[in-house]
This record gives C-alpha cells, structure tokens and sequence, in this order.
C-alpha cells in the first residue's frame, strides 16, 4: 500500500500495463515529452520510446480514429483528449465507429481501445475547460463510460479499461486530481467495469454521485450523520455506461429515497437517467420524490470566479438537498 | 482509346497470361453480381443495391497488389471488386446484399457495401463518409511499429475527401511515412453533386502538401491503375511512405437503388462514358494481345454467368437471423 | 386549407420564409438540383439559385461551421444534414459554437441558424440511416431542439425555426414523410418554440411521445379508448429541448401515470429526462411507477427487416405498456 | 538581418510615415499589455495568461490592411496584436485578462484571448481549436453573394491546421473563390508538440491543391507580412479568391501561464529566437530609415507604459459581474 493522488494512480496504472503488455500505449497531444499537461504521463516517454508514447497531431478524430486502427492490427491504445471539452470532433470515431465495430460485424472486429479524458471544473477553466460531457456517450450500446474518483478504483479501473475488448471512455475528474489521495494496494488488483461501489451504508436515503460531487456529498454524509443522525448510503455508480442497475435499485429499495448528483448541467444528464430507472423500477419502494441536483442549464462555467462558483453545485446547496430529501 | 491500351503493356508489369486472366475474371464477376443485384432489386427481393459499375478498373487493378489476409483493407462501399479480388464470394456478395443470416460482413445487420473479413483484413466498414482514414493510418502505424511489411488501403470517392478525416489521415500519414495507400476513386459525382461543386484544385495534387507523392491516373484502364498501384504498394512495403492515387473514373449507374439520376445527369454523358467501359476497355486490351479469344470469353462469361445464378439461388433462398439475434454482440467478452 | 404530407408541409414552409426573407438559404448535400434525397427542397433552386439553394461538399462540419458564419454576416441559413445519422461530425460545430455564440460574447453575437435532419428507422436504411439523436442535443444550453410530427405543425415550426434568433436543431421523422397527411393551413402561422401540444384529452394515463411513435400511441389510444374506455391523454413536446415541463406535469397531474415512448434506445434516452422531471416534481401526485418505452439498448436498427422490426418499439408493445400501466 | 530589413521597402509599399509608427506603435502596445499580463499572473491576480509574444509582427502587419467594423475577422487566441490594431484597447484587454464584468469580449465567461467584438466585427472565439475555419468560409460566402468587397481573415497556429475543420474550408473557399484569408502563424510548437510531429510536408504548399496562391513569409518582419497579406486582402477584395499565409516565427513564451516549457525545449533556441524579436528588428528598420529618432522611441514607450499601466489599474479595481449573471443571456430573444 502507498499513499497516491489520482494523477499518480492513472500514472501507474498506465505504466504498469505497458510493462506487462508490449502491444499497450499512449498517445495523444502533449503527452510525450511534456508529459502531459496534468502530468498524468509524465516519464512514460523516457521509458517505452516515441512510438509507445506518441504525440499527436492536433487532431482528435485522427487520434481516436488511428486508435481504433491500431486496435484492430494487434495494439492496445490509450488515447488521450487532453480536456473532455475537445472531445466533440471525435464524437463520431466514438459513437459511430468504435461503439459499433463489434456490433456491425456481427462480432468478427472488436475495438479495445480506452479514450481517457479529464472532465469537470477548474478554476479558471472557463466555458472550454470545465465540461462534464458524460450525457453524449451514455446512450451509445458498446461504448463503456467509467469515471472512478477515488485513486485505488481508478488504478485498478485504467487495467481494467485497457484489458477490456471494447471501447472504453475514461473520464477523470481534473479537480479531483490532487484533492484525493488514499492507500492504493501495489499488486495487480482488478475493478471490473459492471460494479457500482457503496461507499457508506445507510437506511435514510441514498445519494448517487461521481466525481468532485460525490467527494463532497461524502463528507456531508458524515456530517449529517453526526450533526442529525441521518444516515446516507451513498453509492458511485463508478461505470456510469451500463450501469449496474441493481446496486442503485437494492439500496434505494432499502432507504426509500434518492437523490442524484452530479456536475453537469442539470437537463439531459446521466442523474436523469438514473432517477428516472429508479421511478421505474423502484416505485413501490419509494417514500419522497426522485430528486437531482445539478448545475444549472447554462453552457458552463464562467471564467470569473464569482460566476464559476455559482455554476458547481455547493456543498452547501447538496447539503440542503440531502436535507430536505431526509425530512420529506 | 488505343492509346491508353497499348501503353501499359503487361509483361512489363510482370503480369503473365494467368494473372491477366484472374484480373479479368474478378472484374466480369464484379459486374456480374452487380448486375444481379438490380434485378434482384426490381424484383423486390434486394432493399437496396449500390454498385461498381464502372469502377471494376480501379478496384480489381488496386487490390491485386495486395497480399490477402495480411495487408489490411479499408474498402468503401462501391469496392465489390476489391473485396471479390481478396477472396469474397458472389455467394457473400448475395448474401450481404439480402441481408441473410450467413452475410460474412455482418449477418444481415448492414446494408450491402458494408464490407468486412476478419480473415481478409478487410476492416468493417460503415456508412459514414471518411471514417476510414484516420482508421487506416492506425493500422499503418500498427504494422510500422511492429516492423512489418504489411500494407494499408484505403478508399473512398472523391467526396470522402471532402471530409476533415481524409486531411487528418494525410497529415499523419506524411508525418510518420506510413505504408498507407490512400485511393480515391473519382467519379465526378457525391450522389448528385458534380466534382467542381465538391473538390477545390486537385485530389492527386494535394499529396505533395503533404509531402509525399499523388498521382492521378486512368481509373477505366485497369493496367494503368495496378502499375501506379503496385509502385505505391513497393513503396510502403519498402517503407518509404504513403501514397495517394486519384483514379479517374465514372459512376455508370444511379448513385444506389434509392436514386434517380435522371434529376442531375444526361443521358449522353453517360453513354459517353459507357465507351470507357474498363470491362470492355480490357476485353479488348486481352483479344489484341493474344491473351484471350473470344471463345475463352465466351466460356468465362459463361462461367460466371453459373456462378452468380447459384449464388442468387442460394442466398435467396438462406434464412434471416432471428428478431432476436439483433440483442447480440453489442459487447464483446473478455 | 390545403391537405400535405410531411415532407410537402416543411417544403411549403422553406419556400414561403425564403420568398418573404432574402436572407433565408438553404445548403446540404443535394439540396440543389437534386432536390435533396427526401425531395423535401424539391424546385428550390431553380426558384432561388445556386447559392441560395447550395449543394455543399461532403463535410457536415462545413455545412453547420460555414452556417454559423453567414448566420453572423447576416444570413439565415436552413443546413440539411441528409441523415441525422451523420450529424456527429457536426457535433463540435453545433453544440460547441452554434449553441454558445451567444452566451459567451455576452449577448453579442447570434446564431440564427435552423438544421434540419432527418431521422429514425426506416426499411433498409439499417445502422447508419436509422437512428435517432436526439438525446445528443438535448442537454446543450443555447440549442434548441424541436421535433414535430404532424404536418401542419411541422410548417409552421420550421418559419419559427428560421426566424428564431437561437440555433435549432430541426429533426423530422423519415418514415412520417409520407405517412401522416392532414390539412395544413395556408397563411402564415406560426407554432412557438417553446409549447407542447395536447393531441387528446384524458383522465387515466399520459403518453408523452413524439415521431412514429406519436402517431402509433395516438391510434392505440383511440383503440383502447373504444374498447376499455380507458382515456389516455396524449401529450407531443413538440420541442424536445428545452422542454414545456408545465404541460407535462399538468397532464400527469392530472392523471397520475406517465408512460414515455420514443424511438429511441432507452439507456440515456430524451425519455428518461421526462421521466426524471415527473419523478421529481410530481412525485405526490403519481398512481403508478413513471414507465418509459423505447427500443433496446443496441446500436441502432439492423439492415434485415425481422431484426428491423424487432428495434421498433411495435403497436403491440406500445398497446401493452399503456394497458399495463392504465390497471396498475 | 540586414538583409530582411532591407529588402522590404515602406514606400513601396505605400506606406508613409504615419503608418509605420502606428505599426510600431500596435505591436509594442500588445507586447507591453502582454508583459503586463504575466506580473499579474505572478502577483495572483490573473489566473490565466496566453501570449502573443514574438508574433506581433505577423498580426500587426496582417491586420493593418482590414478595415475595422467592415472586414470579418476570426482571430486566435494569441491575436492580441490583431484585435488592438483593429481598435481593442489595453483596458479592454485587461479587463478580460481579469474577467471582469466590463471585459467586451465575453463578461469575464471566457478565458483572456477568447476574442470578441459585434462593432469591431471579430466573432466571438472560443478554445477548441479549428473551428472558426468552416465558419469564417460562411462568413466570406455571405460577402460574395451579397457582392460586397468585404473580406474574411481567419487565424490559427500551425497545429489548427491539423484539425479537419481547416481543410474542409480551405476545400469551400477554393470551391467558390471566397474572399478568405488564412492566416496561420508557425510558431514551431502546438505547446510541447514540435512542428515535425505536427505537419506533414508544408501549409503554404497546400494550398495550390486547393488551387490557389500559399505564401510563406517571414512572419517576424512585419513589412514583409503586411506585404503578402495586402496582395491577399487586395485578390480577395477584387473577388479573386483565398490566400494562405504561412508566418513563421516562434513562440517567446510559454505556451500559457499553466505551461512549463523547460520539460520541452533548450533555452537556446528561444535565446536564438530573441535575436529576431519582430519589434527589436521594426525599431532597428525605423531608425535606420530616419523615420523613429532613439528620443521618439522613449516617449512612444513611456506612453505606451503609461496607458497600460492606467489600464491595468482600472481593470483591477473594476468589479466582477454579479454570479447570477452566469444565468443570463443562455438564449437570444426574439
Ligand atoms: C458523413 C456522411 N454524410 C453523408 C452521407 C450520405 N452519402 C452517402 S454516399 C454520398 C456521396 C459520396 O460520394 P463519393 O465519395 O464521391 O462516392 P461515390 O458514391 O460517388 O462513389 C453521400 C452524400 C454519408 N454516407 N456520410
Ligand atoms: C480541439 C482542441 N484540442 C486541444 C486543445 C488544447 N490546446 C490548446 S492550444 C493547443 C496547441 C495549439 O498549437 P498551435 O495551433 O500551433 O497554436 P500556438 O499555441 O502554438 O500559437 C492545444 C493542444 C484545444 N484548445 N482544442
Ligand atoms: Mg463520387
Ligand atoms: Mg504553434
């Protein structure tokens, strides 16, 4: 066990793979010398070479493009979208063909590849660095989305993507970064990409949250826990595409509430889809409205401070929302 | 048109009678399925049908170059003769055309022209203009990495330039000298739009920006176009890098079965164009030469003629999928 | 009052706002002398020439990216997508730039620009000419997304498209073309952006859908209506994004069951939006589970018509779910 | 050097006096806002700073030929010197270095550099790179059907050429000889990625595949730019059709404030690269050529300080906007 940041986590993670499997690695804008500009790959250049570690043009339908290429002669690629916000000019590389490859060839051609990308907001991130683009992706069949947030699943998740078969899109939440650190096991440790992790039980209500949201709602958890005795079950669906349906329904089943968090603007996102298979679902076993807190429905955080802080849903108003879900 | 006929002579290409005659075959049988497929269409049996024909020079002349189940091919939708080349069958031909449970490109799940072979290396293709590019300068990249000999062609018409994928796929292409062969089959039309509509300047010319070699050439002399070809395969294999060959074609049927040219096209430019028929064109080409009598014609044709009839009573007569088999292989297991 | 069809509904309402307003064109691939493969821009061009019915290269990030720029040079141009199936390599340009122009010059800068695309299955149009995006759309701010089904309201929402000063995402349900005929009015009116339309009136359940499956559920309703007497009330968003959420929750109100039906896969569906607003805000008001119809989650719809058939959401499935949830 | 600073005469190029130091005067003005901009970054007022730093010649000299609030321009992120020339002021800079509601560009929404002026005529900007290609072809197309003789200058870095987006309109303005001038600025690194890994053969070289004129030009002599840029603005003007402009030059600093450029390039390049400074080389051509005395320079910079310094004052005192005005202006009204 040593104690890791996310960033060391993916970093290790990587490097591990590439050792054990020649036909692994990395390529994207900035990632080779410079190490990446989150420094996620830092090093790894130095150790396997330009080929392995290879700098892209500037282009990111050609990087997923040429990944999917090299997956099916033999490599397994991690490509890097050096911010989530770039990731539309690869939307069809994605959704069109790395998606489908297995599907439309009735099975003969598959695509293991895994598309890492950090997401969220950041300070001075603006309207281009800050997006949390995971509602594009989460309706596409043979696409996986996974977006681990504490460092020992995300390790243990990169393996887990790479050694995949199918395409795998990796976001990483940029906040989360440093912010998080924990023991991560040394071994080869798997997390399979089906599960869904209870990261606290509780009998009042269950919250569902990812990313810098879901760190948050953490520690309210415990707060409200010792300031109100309310006890939270709070889960992390960690693959947010499929998800794993059961995990959300068995513990919503047993608090009889929900509430779903997550950084994206609040209409169209995967916490609808989420509240919306539990009212399904889970409907007998309901006894307060499905809710969701999200960011509002402006194109994405500001630039400015004031406005930033504004757009990411506080701790104070996820707080309020888990009490009001709780008292109901 | 003797011009073009005399000037590529086959022995200097190292082509001897067999190869010659295989070539023929594969574009007669290119045309044969094709032909097939519309009456099949009128009948009401195929939803769908696009064709080749017309470019059965480009396609067959190209793809004899490769090493079948070891370079690997990007074909688009019109490449019946390039995939017949590699190894399909009219019977997969059919198959894929009725959408049977038994099509080898993706058991009844895409329309015709979708081509895939895991065995061929024939990549699955798709309907989305220029995907393919940037796919293909992957697997180049895959074979230079590993040191291999291998080869990657890639296709498209002249619009699939058009697309930012096509560029994206040059430049890296030109940037890491990958064993990348880019052939554009132009055939003046993107459905009903005309070529100066769709390309600015030169398709063949544009490679040199890219800092490597472009050619165009006569994609209804199907010699003409293994010769640019082959050089452009040696090149890869030896290493030197990618090259990009503008075929000059003509599409000589509606753009597939759901379109009616008569809205954008004469009738004249057509029949002008049938006189270059690549079929015809080499049928000549092989008498002259003394590498085929009409009586072999004759036969060949015949040959080809039993073939496809089977193969259409085959196919139609092989089962669907079940509905059901649509929930499979969305995911593939580790 | 003069009976249309789809495809001559929307026709009559490009040609009527492009007579009226110089600035209004239309570009695509082989919109001009083609007349579009739909034939929905049928005689344009010899009406309006060549550069104000442009045929465009091959590049749908050309057509909306070259829209947006004459939009802002005073231009109101109408980009056809000839297959919404092929709408991602416009993604970047649509939900990046079209829909941000305005929010992130600060009011500045405008967008106004219509896109039209057609979209859902259709016999032999198989993965790529069948799919239904429109969950792609429907969480970027600054866009609209509007879907009309019937003829009449489809005229008078494409003029509205044209003259809203906002990007809209125009989405027209291939295999309604031709099938849903009605009178359409001949002068100019006009359908807001912004309100869903109440096809029939009833107190046991509500089906909300749009598209085939609209007009499917509408004659299912009449059906059981005839022979059980259950009374379904039939709401249309008509615009899909943002949505008339008052429209919705006062159906549901009112009945106290909601069924969604689109055509689209389920996972991450516009559905499970709809869903999760009813879930949340009219939780005290539900009878019954918030159910939701669509097709599987599988990449689109198969080339061979029993697999075709088998995406579908069919008459009987859709019959079945409202009878289901109308006992409950 | 001598020989870059002769060769390109003013008077020939119809330039007087007046313009020169209005030149000089833009390109020192976005250099000293530019150095202003990193001591706030430094003293942790502004969060973010993007340079343009060694590329003031290429800008200046480039949009000295517009006519403000006419021409359309879609600038980059590093186009400082354009936007000033065009009429931006040091306080409408500093203030979007801070982000402050009074920022013209955006009220403080967008990161510094993300350009935007509805009077002005500069499209709003934003950070995917490449994008503002297949819309500034829209922008031309809109002056050609009106038949206007306004123009379209459309900039990037070396790597936006990467990007599908610029290809595709390079193909629409070569298909209908828009009024389109790319200008892309070489400045040999796409942060750490070095032009070799980035651009396969050559951008100026491209653009006679597209059929028309691609010039490169020394990018750090600004008469030199303003040369090639007034024969493309006049071509396009005339309706004659796109130019490319390739500037080389280099980058001074950092790519950004985020940026350690040590982990990818050798001090002495960029020491190299300080001995071409396009202001250092414009300041020796004009007192060379008896137009600035050494006296003149020191009261051009001490205005040019003091205005920056003014500036930087009031953009810092200035507020924020309110944080729910975050939820304003999502939508356009009718
Ligand atoms: C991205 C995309 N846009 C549009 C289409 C619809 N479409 C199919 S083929 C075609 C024309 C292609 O022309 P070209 O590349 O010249 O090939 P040809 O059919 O002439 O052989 C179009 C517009 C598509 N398949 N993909
Ligand atoms: C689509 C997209 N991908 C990646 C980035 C991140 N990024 C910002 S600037 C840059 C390098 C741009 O290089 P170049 O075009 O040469 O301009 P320069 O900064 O050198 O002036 C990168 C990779 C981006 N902004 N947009
Ligand atoms: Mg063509
Ligand atoms: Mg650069």
């Amino acid at each position: 066990m040593t104690e890791k940041n996310l960033l060391q986590a993916i970093h290790d993670g990587l490097a591990e793979e590439m050792r054990s499997d020649d036909t692994v690695m990395v390529m994207g804008e900035d990632v080779g010398r410079a190490g990446g500009v989150f420094r996620v790959t830092q090093g790894l250049q130095e150790e396997f070479g330009p080929f392995r570690v290879m700098d892209t043009p500037l282009a990111e339908s050609l990087i997923v493009g040429s990944a999917i290429g090299l997956s099916v002669n033999g490599m397994r690629p991690v490509a890097e979208i050096q911010f989530a916000d770039f990731i539309p000019p690869a939307f069809d590389q994605i959704v069109s063909e790395a998606a489908r490859f297995y599907y439309r060839s009735n099975g003969a051609w598959n695509v293991p590849i895994t598309i890492r990308a950090p997401y969220g907001v950041v300070p001075g991130g603006a309207l281009y660095h800050s997006q949390s683009v995971e509602a594009y992706f989460c309706n596409t069949p043979g696409l996986k989305v996974v977006a681990p947030t504490f460092p020992a699943d995300a390790k243990a998740m990169i393996k887990s993507a790479i050694r995949d078969p199918n395409p795998v899109l990796f976001l990483e939440h940029k906040r989360t970064y440093r912010l998080i650190k924990e023991d991560v096991p040394d071994d080869d440790f798997e997390v399979p990409l089906s599960k869904a992790r209870v990261h606290r039980e509780g009998t009042d209500l269950t919250v569902v949250s990812y990313g810098l949201t879901l760190y948050t709602a953490l520690q309210l958890a415990q707060k409200i826990s010792d300031e109100e005795g309310i006890e939270t079950e709070v889960v992390e669906p960690r693959t947010l595409y499929p998800l794993d349906r059961e995990t959300i329904l068995d513990s919503v089943k047993k608090t009889g509430k929900i509430l779903v968090i997550s950084e994206a603007n609040l209409t169209g996102s995967v916490a609808g889809e989420i509240a919306s298979i539990v009212a399904h679902e889970a409907f007998e076993w309901l006894d307060g409205p499905v809710m969701r807190l999200g960011a509002p429905d402006i194109p994405a955080a500001a630039f400015a401070k004031p406005m930033m802080d504004f757009f990411v849903p506080s701790a104070e108003k996820i707080e309020s929302a888990m009490l009001e879900l709780a008292r109901y | 048109m003797a011009v073009e006929e005399t000037r590529t002579c086959h022995e200097s290409l190292g082509l001897d009678e067999e190869d010659l005659l295989k070539i023929y075959r594969n574009m007669l049988l290119a045309r044969r399925v094709d032909e097939r497929s519309w009456i099949l269409n009128r009948q009401g049996k195929a939803a769908f049908v696009i064709s080749c024909q017309g470019q059965e020079g480009c396609q067959v002349g190209a793809a004899y170059n490769l090493r079948p189940g070891y370079d690997y091919v990007y074909p688009y939708y019109r490449d019946h003769g390039i995939v017949m080349t590699l190894g399909m069958t009219a019977r997969d031909e059919l198959l894929a055309l009725l959408g049977k449970k038994e099509d080898p490109n993706s058991g009844g799940r895409q329309m015709p022209g979708h081509f895939s072979s895991r065995e061929l290396n024939i990549v699955t293709a798709s309907a989305p203009i220029g995907v393919q590019y940037p796919q293909a300068a992957g697997s180049a990249l895959a074979f230079k990495m590993r040191g291999e000999d291998g080869v990657v062609l890639a296709c498209g018409g002249e619009a699939s330039t058009s697309e930012g994928d096509w560029h994206e796929a040059m430049n890296m292409a030109g940037i890491h000298d990958l064993p990348l062969i880019f052939l554009i089959q132009n055939n003046v039309y993107a459905i009903s739009v005309p070529e100066p509509l769709q390309v600015a300047g030169s398709i063949a010319k544009r490679a040199e920006g890219y800092g490597f070699p472009g050619h165009q050439v006569d994609g209804n002399d199907v010699l003409a176009v293994y010769e640019v070809a082959r050089e452009a395969v040696d090149r890869a294999r030896r290493g030197e890098g990618p090259t990009l060959i503008e075929a000059k074609t003509y599409r000589m049927t509606a753009h597939s079965s759901d379109d009616d040219d008569r809205r954008y096209r004469e009738r004249e430019e057509i029949e002008g164009w049938r006189q270059k028929d690549p079929i015809v064109r080499f049928e000549r080409y092989l008498m002259e030469n003394g590498v085929m009598s009409e009586e072999r014609k004759e036969e060949i044709g015949q040959q080809i003629k039993d073939e496809v009839a089977k193969a259409s009573e085959y196919a139609e007569n092989a089962p669907f999928a079940d509905p059901e088999e649509a929930m499979e292989r969305v995911y593939a297991e580790a």
